[in-house]
């Protein structure tokens, strides 16, 4: 089996989509012959040419929202806003057009169209450069969110959420566009709403997504050696989120935790928290639901801080231990 | 249709918005809507005669003081009322209402609540007729209180770079809700902006619905042809308030009074009857019809239903 | 006791810290003399002048730009969005700029400004007026989160949120604007971060604020003659919350319903459950912590569509028998 | 300080800011900084000229690109290479680093991680300015690229209409990132914008230090007058890459060479010379000065201690 990069997988994913269908096209700052801030979209210009990738100027406001009004008129454009941090000037465009047109218009148009913005800290580019904000986006009627943790996924979803009919925020990870993983040659998709385990176990089930994933992962190979058994749960896209697996997971152990890097204080661990608590899995809970997420401050950018700023491995141990002491 | 009838078509979109207005500002002073609405009232020219100089293929994105944009589009007067009320018939199945009236496949991409929301909307969509190639255009209508969103600029600097088939037509009524033009933006002229993004700018008479659609034409014509967008400042004024809940403070009864005077109903009547493309009779007759067609739509909409409380949940994603 | 509006004490409050402090002034569109969208602000154009009373242009970027500017620089301003919604324009001021400054700046700039915007469904005014987004200012560190149920807390908290140092985001309610309360004639102020407990009970504690306040009371009220004791707390302030205020209560009732009215997933409910699922109230359940929030819908035009999109007292009712009923 | 002073100076923090920029970029090449950076060499004329211009008490916004302005507006430049190194003794305690300089008692109100991120603080604090009367401006720096962020658009607006005392100061390199400016705007000079607003607009080039600091002297005179804003539009050059990772694909090698002999640097020696300000001998000294303080700065960053982990959680809130 091959093994390419998160970065790859994306652009792979874009590409394929690109051939198979004419509508798709690409729009983002330096997208073009620069080949995206993070290199995700090289070659690309190369191939498919300036008219289907294209540079926009620094205007996300119109970026997002030119992507509503072609994706409404049948295009199905892919745009970039180049650090999920810069989303915060296409909110009218992404809230207010893309996600209610379809329900304001009753149900008569579609907004087939996928924001990708590249998340996360870790990068030492400091509080305006590394924020987690796919809450945000989660608490919007009318869009969907994915969050990949993988470079399989991160194809797999991605050509899902091109070809879906909604507005889709893809948030991608700056730290794992370099990670490798398998991803088969021949093509894939994977459905957007569809839980993966990514790991199998039976005390404790721990729910996490995007690039806390490998951490959690990390903890809970550590801790079978503890003789602690793990269940990992990667819902990959929060909006349409896979309830049934994780709460077939919790009835099971009886125990879970949620992490995210995303800052804790209303952030998307809450949800989860909730709709553990709401399903029939609440009988089953020895312990409660904790959430292990990013500390409730702006990304500082020292290294060091800016890493304390982020779940690390001995925290996610921590509160399995936490949870299997009750 | 040749010119002719198109003017003769024109003047009947004007008195429909008209009657449809006033039935509309009758049931908001009754309390007998719900919410809010913001009427064209003296704008006519502006929204029917502009979108009259597209070709019916084209595109609009309206606003929310849309009423007479939509109904210069052409539109299904009963359903647009049935909207109004809230029915199920109504062109969103009642989910809109006033300030979210859209017909996607006859290319109105919808009114929009939000003050500059349409202009990434309308490049989007002339995105699509240069990749498509398909020969259509789009005209994006906003108000001069509009002009100062970011997405303005941001829109229409996209558009110019792309060369994209778009009418930026700029409803200038003078004033954004209370804030004269004189004090929101620091010049004259709306279209002084067309050159900060290096594209052709034109000023017309709102009131006159003959040079809108000249204007309109010509700019269409241009901006088919690929040489980029256009912006198109329309000076009018509306008559009556901003929204259903204005006591007017920040105008004067004489200022509404002279503009009054420059009804562009009235004015264009007159034009019709002179150059002989109407009588007197079918004039009237045009005018009776309007809000004949408009008590009309009234009944079809208060005999509809309300939509069914499980339609709720419908219609979020696709 | 005087009885006035939640529009005249949200008025009194601007008026009284205008007075007290020169550094106070107002912006936003239209509050001047047309007295702003609500009426909120009538008169104070006429009594402050036009240099203190600003009306601006439909620029709700740089309202609050200006704002978090004029802040960092020793003013006290009081922005208005005239909707929430609108707040989706001013997201990179609010989140990029206001609330990192002081962080990002190591400690070193404060910016004491407030954002009010009223919020809420109820109007007809559909989609895109009718928003409650309180959640993702909360998932804001920085930023300070208010959102009160009555005259007497509108008054006494925007007070203290004027003399805050910190970015505020003053979530007020359209639907109470014309409501009357009891507002004491004597200065006072209400600090942020402590929960309001509006009804003492025994056997529920719910957990409310805003407009969904009055409904829940009613609920109350109502559940009382089937013999049914509930505490009602309003926090008040959402972030910071008064954790302690609301898990004493449930460690007291054992069971606890949060309402709010903005839609469900990605709620702030999500962070109240969690909070008292971490805390030590968790051995106290005897039910499961339910949510009874805004359907996950777009807000519709239609007045029936529109009111059940909407937490009902009747279903406020449910949950709470549903939570007896463990 | 006389004006010959000020040349002097100015001189002096043109070379810190060169020096300091090497500095920087060998530390990133060779991997010891965490983090990104974007340079300014070659710009320096641009961002120290200008505001050696103002007074000491006046308020600038810097940008992404701010080594060169915030050494013009004079700083400490031990804290600021301590700040870059993440160190506990920086202007932010290490918790913003390149893109985050802020002495806000020093009137810097920060560089900005947002492209076009300033604008609006910067409107914002000279209505401080005209609220309190100070008599003091503000000057607002950003690149060809924020020219088209609705950021700016709407922050010039209300600075005109308000006639907020601010400079709103353009350093045009001719690319935002890789996006050339033929490209990303449709017209030759961004200074066209000005007209949009009201408000006067010149332009300036930007690698003449002398012809810089008359303009925006002129410019604060007009400001500080009460006459509302003005746009300056300095053209320059960046020769280094957008930030540490940038192969400059978009640019040719020609290009850059053409600049390169453009040096700010350079052309004020020459000037300095000529003008009997400086000689050789001292002239030299500054330059030699200039290094020596940044290897001091280095020394003092690099014997500073770390942030303790323990601040992580503070400065959240006041
Ligand atoms: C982004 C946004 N800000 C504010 C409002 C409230 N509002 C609705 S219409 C309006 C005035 C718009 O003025 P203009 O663009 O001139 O259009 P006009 O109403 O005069 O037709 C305002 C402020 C809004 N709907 N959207
Ligand atoms: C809102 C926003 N969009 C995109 C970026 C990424 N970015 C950083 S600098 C830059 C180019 C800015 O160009 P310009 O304004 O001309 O300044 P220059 O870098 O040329 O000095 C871009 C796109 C950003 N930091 N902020
Ligand atoms: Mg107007
Ligand atoms: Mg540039």
């Amino acid at each position: 089996m091959r093994e390419i990069t998160y970065a790859e997988a994306i652009r792979e994913a874009m590409s394929e989509e690109m051939r198979r269908d004419e509508n798709v096209f690409l729009m983002g700052e330096d997208v073009g012959l620069y080949g995206g801030a993070f290199g995700v979209t090289v070659g690309m210009f190369e191939e498919f040419g300036e008219e289907r990738v294209r540079d926009t100027p620094i205007s996300e406001a119109v970026i997002a929202g030119a992507a509503a009004g072609a994706a409404v008129t049948g295009m199905r454009p892919v745009a970039e806003i180049m650090f999920m941090d810069f989303t915060t000037i296409a909110m009218d465009s992404l809230v207010n057009q893309a996600a209610k047109m379809r329900y304001m218009f009753g149900g008569k148009a579609k907004v087939p169209m996928v924001l990708r913005c590249p998340a996360g800290s870790g990068t030492g580019a400091a509080a305006q450069h590394s924020q987690s904000l796919e809450a945000w986006f989660c608490h919007v009627p009318g869009l969907k969110v994915v969050a990949p943790s993988t470079p399989a996924d991160a194809k797999g979803l991605l050509k899902s959420a091109i070809r879906d009919d909604n507005p889709v925020i893809f948030v991608e990870q700056k730290l794992l566009y370099r990670k490798k993983g398998i991803v088969p040659e021949e093509e894939f998709i994977i459905p957007l709403g569809k839980a993966d385990i990514k790991r199998k176990g039976t005390d404790v089930t721990i729910i996490t997504y995007g690039r806390m994933a490998e951490s959690v992962l990390s903890a809970a190979a550590d801790m079978e050696q503890e003789g602690i058994s793990i269940e990992v749960i990667d819902p990959r896209t929060l909006v349409p989120l896979d309830r049934e697996t994780i709460i077939e997971s919790v009835i099971k152990t009886g125990r879970a935790v949620v992490v995210h890097e995303a800052v804790k204080t209303g952030g998307y661990g809450g949800e989860i928290v909730s709709a553990i608590s709401e399903s029939e899995a609440f009988d089953y809970l020895d312990a409660p639901v904790l959430r292990i997420a990013g500390k409730d401050v702006p990304i500082p950018y020292n290294p060091e801080l800016e890493k304390a700023a982020v779940p690390s491995v001995a925290e996610i141990k921590e509160a399995v231990r936490k949870v299997m002491n009750r | 249709m040749d010119e002719k009838e198109k003017m003769v078509e024109m003047y009947k979109r004007m008195n429909e918005a008209r009657s449809f207005e006033e039935k509309v500002s009758f049931f908001f002073a009754r309390g007998m809507v719900h919410g809010t609405t913001h009427l064209s009232v003296g704008e006519e020219a502006s929204g029917v005669a502009s979108c009259m100089a597209l070709e019916a293929y084209d595109l609009i994105t309206s606003t929310h003081r849309g009423h007479s944009q939509v109904i210069g589009k052409g539109i299904d007067l009963n359903k647009m009322m049935a909207e109004l009320l809230g029915k199920a018939t109504g062109y969103c199945k009642g989910k809109g209402g006033s300030m979210h009236i859209a017909d996607i496949k006859a290319g109105n991409l919808g009114a929009n609540g939000v003050v500059g929301g349409g202009h990434g909307i309308a490049v989007g969509a002339a995105l699509t007729q240069k990749l498509k190639k398909t020969g259509k255009i789009v005209l994006c209508f906003f108000g001069d209180g509009a002009a100062n969103e970011g997405s303005f600029h941001e829109a229409v600097n996209l558009a110019s770079i792309w060369r994209l088939p778009v009418i930026f037509f700029c409803e200038n009524n003078f004033y954004g809700m209370s804030m004269p033009l004189s004090k929101h933006m620091n010049i004259k002229d709306i279209v002084k902006r067309a050159e900060a993004y290096g594209i052709p700018g034109y000023i017309v008479d709102g009131n006159d619905a003959v040079a809108v659609y000249r204007k309109v034409k010509e700019a269409a014509e241009y901006v088919r042809s690929g040489k980029g967008p256009v912006l198109i400042e329309s000076k009018t004024y509306r008559w009556l308030g901003h929204s259903k809940s204005d006591a007017n403070v920040y105008r004067t009864k004489e200022e509404i009074v002279e503009w009054k005077k420059k009804c562009p109903l009235k004015r264009f009547r007159a034009y019709l009857l002179k150059e002989e493309i109407l009588t007197e009779e079918e004039a009237d007759a045009i005018e009776r019809k309007a809000k004949e067609d408009i008590e009309k739509a009234v009944e079809y909409a208060n005999n509809s239903p309300e939509p069914p409380i499980g339609t709720l949940l419908e219609d979020v994603y696709a």
